[in-house]
């Protein structure tokens, strides 16, 4: 079992200074955690964020100083801790530019990449400043005149997605809920996995309706047990919310924010060790 | 740590809570679609009582996607997978927005940092939007849902002057809003514009205008908003034994 | 059990002269064929059909003279027997108007349907007559200024669907190919389901993420074993060469058409007898 | 069924369907997506004989969705749930033509009533399409996969001047055409026009010409299309040993 699997530290190599990337997940739940810690050691910059409803994994970026911009519909920590402190003083600093969406027209972008147009109309907006903030322009329908919105497409040049199953090909298996992860993989140009365990492909065959996304659309896996933690990943473990506790106390500093990851680092190489033993 | 939450909450803070869930509740019909988004632990408790109560018919979906789930407790995280237990079908976001979109969604439950005297609500920016005093959340699918919707129901637990302005500094969505419930009275919207409809009780007319930061006119066609009933308490407590509701308190 | 469970007949009486239908399946897999050939009973006129890849179903529609329009990618009976008789004949006498589609054009209708549109842009048709032909209009992108086919929005009265299993309000799963089903059930006015078994709601509970359409979107349960035959309905039968022969020799009159519906209506009839009884 | 259409087949049939099918194999390259879609049988007989010679990593996706299957048996209709058999996912026509769409998909065989000088197809109607003489089947997912596919081979079972006009009476789809297989040559499109790049053994230039409704200009560069090997024979025969690409020669 060779096929597409890197360790953490060489698919975290394969995203570039600017690039944009999709994040899977939602809120807490299935976000890819390990994989921003390790961009977040690497010390990326300038990266670009798409996202419906961020939290934890936005917030560290902002906070280790990586993002230049974000698109997205919500980045908070809900009703458990609030509002997001790094992402929040990144757009109220300057350094970081929060392109303004509703979680539909982060969707309707990412669909206009998945379906190889230039942009995609949407329904709603109507009475909201949203669309002139961020600019999406109307056209005319062509059958009933009226305006439509269409908003341009989001081509994240990965989708960075945590799943519960992969292959060492990248076929993957999302248990829970699976929020708009099948579609970045489809807007994206190539998709890196990181993957609470790895399987035989034998276990796809068994129920391929289950495969979420195909082996051909993916260029890196990572084993990454844990990989979502502190956020939860159906079946295997729920929300920490003591540990996102803990990063909001160490997110104020670089000096806090470093410790952050250096504690995390440990757990997060574990899989890559892993795979070329046990899992093997 | 939510048994925690619910010893550690004040009486007052119970009883507002307490308050809006059973309020939200008794929006939602018999028979509808009804759905909740991120950071509504309110919306949450009230939908799952009033399946157990007056409207067993109700369709439940929310963001993981699970349609009609009977989740083993009420998380924290209102995306969390326990949204998804004992689901008869997933049924994801985007496809809730498609629904609402054709105009077959019943009933949205949105929250707002700003309410303004027409029903707009505001979650993108305090301030100038070009350079904002604070970057808020973002408005999730509200800009989406709110004018879709078949009916909105806003929600807020603070009522203040800043929280209820004459109007946003940002309009974040803009739509279909029957009622706006808060720790202090209901508002419906009528000709475009917020009136209260009911005033809880132990809330005078004056402690409203006071914290209200539009004109709230003539408040003589409120009345006082009915208090739960005990069957509506009893419900409660069944529905949210561990008082996440009280999260939005925090 | 009762719910939304009603005969063939029943649910075939919902249809009215002159409804745009989608239907289900594909070629000659899972198709609805007990469900036309009761609306052929019927005897009603003037449908609108609509179908990416039809056959038996399509045609069987034509043959009887209920058809007044399709708007379909393709109509035949593939390397098994070539061009479908009636359809073709219908189209050639002008009785019936042929939209020409693109499968993917078909796609794009219901989705700008589904998604609560007007009109939903389309990649490709660069070229073919197909758009001009049809009257597909393009408008600028308002980002690139490119040129971009729209196609109207298709918005069936009803998908008409052959499903695996359903349960009495209307869950329903699909094994094998899914095709455009669940598509269709998302840009009808509404959905009729016909069923090769009915379940009780545990079976859905068990694997939710197999659920295609969710009950609250349909509005009439048949149990109809055997329904999509002489097509074939994984895992429980394949295609029936010899019967669809059968019915292609059939056809050519409105005699033996009659025969060929007769043949059928015990089979066709069996499932609804059922429900009442059995399968309680 | 299939067993009888092999025994009943003349030699000459046969022979052209192993041929066509030798041939159209040979432009899948290893690791290349590769789609076939309706009424397919000769591609679908070469992509699972492909598979099992020269290109092993190809990934085959078809119609029913079944992401690289292992059929137990090649089905009469390239729909058939036996396309779903061992897959590893399912990726539906609509994720297909996404795919396509967004300039990811490799390969794809088309098939045309009509295929003319300029590479261009007709599914849809002979005559004047207003009053069509033949209402053909409609062309599928041709005209959207034909333009956007980054490589599309066509093939048609019969070659005469009716098939192969100098200008479709419609054009169901246009685009990048890399060849054309039919049973007495092989074209491939140079700067917008259809060339015949190899004439197969026994068919001789003037047969080809009375053959073909459009002018073929000089045919001195064509040379010989490479005969079946016996490994590819032995490889066709196993994949296809009902003989299901005969089908498309009744």
């Amino acid at each position: 079992m060779a096929g597409k699997i890197m360790s953490l530290t060489e698919a975290a190599a394969l995203v570039q200074d600017g690039d944009l990337l999709a994040l899977g997940g939602n809120a807490l739940t299935r976000i890819p955690a390990a994989f921003v810690r390790e961009l977040a050691r690497r010390r990326r910059e300038g990266l670009r964020l798409v996202k419906t409803a961020g939290a934890y994994d936005v917030d560290l970026l902002c906070a280790a100083g990586a993002v230049a911009q974000t698109q997205t519909g919500y980045v908070g920590f809900e009703n458990l801790f609030g509002l997001a402190p790094s992402y929040r003083r990144g757009v109220e600093e300057g350094s970081v530019r929060a392109v303004e969406h509703a979680c539909s027209t982060v969707i309707a972008g990412l669909r206009a990449s998945a379906y190889g147009l230039p942009s995609q109309p949407v329904a709603g907006l109507d009475g909201s400043d949203v669309a002139a903030h961020t600019g999406f322009r109307q056209v005319k329908d062509p059958y009933t005149g009226e305006s439509v919105y269409m908003v341009p497409g989001i081509r994240p040049r990965f989708a960075i997605l945590h799943v519960t199953y992969a292959d060492a090909e990248g076929n993957a298996r999302i248990e829970g809920g699976a929020f708009e992860d099948v579609l970045m993989s489809r807007a994206a140009e190539s998709v890196i996995l990181t993957a609470e365990r790895i399987e035989e492909t034998a276990f796809f065959v068994e129920k391929p309706d289950r495969t979420a996304v195909p082996a051909f659309m993916v260029q890196a896996v990572v084993h990454a047990p844990g990989g979502a933690r502190p956020g939860g990943c159906h079946p295997f473990y729920d929300i920490d919310e003591d540990a996102v506790g803990a990063y909001l106390d160490s997110a104020s500093g670089a000096e806090s924010l470093r410790a952050h990851l250096d504690s995390w680092e440990e757990r997060d190489y574990a899989g890559s060790a892993a795979v070329s033993g046990d899992v093997v | 740590m939510s048994t925690a939450l619910r010893e550690g909450a004040s009486e007052e803070v119970r009883a507002a809570a307490d308050r809006m869930a059973v309020f939200l509740s008794r929006f939602i019909r018999d028979g509808e679609l009804v759905f909740h988004g991120v950071a509504s632990a309110l919306p949450m408790a009230a939908m799952v009582m009033a399946r157990n109560t007056h409207a067993p018919n109700l369709t439940y979906l929310n963001i993981p996607g699970g349609v009609d789930p009977r989740p083993s407790f009420l998380p924290g995280s209102t995306v969390a997978r326990q949204l998804m237990e004992g689901a008869l079908s997933y049924f994801t976001l985007t496809e809730i927005f498609d629904l609402s979109a054709r105009g077959k969604l019943g009933l949205a439950f949105l929250g707002g940092a700003q309410i303004d005297a027409q029903g707009d609500m505001n979650l993108s920016f305090i301030g100038d939007p070009a350079a904002p005093n604070v970057r808020l959340p973002g408005g999730a699918g509200s800009a989406h849902i709110l004018p879709t919707a078949r009916r909105t129901v806003l929600w807020r637990t603070v009522h203040d002057a800043k929280s209820f302005p004459e109007r946003c500094d940002f309009v974040t969505a803009s739509g279909n809003v029957d009622a706006v419930v808060t720790p202090l009275c209901i508002f419906e919207k009528v000709d475009g514009r917020l009136r209260v409809k009911t005033i809880h009780e132990g809330v005078t007319p004056d402690a409203l205008r006071a914290a209200t930061g539009f004109d709230l006119g003539d408040l003589e066609r409120a009345s006082t908003t009915p208090e739960p009933t005990d069957a509506e308490r009893a419900a409660l407590t069944a529905a949210d034994p561990e008082g996440v509701r009280l999260r939005e308190f925090i």
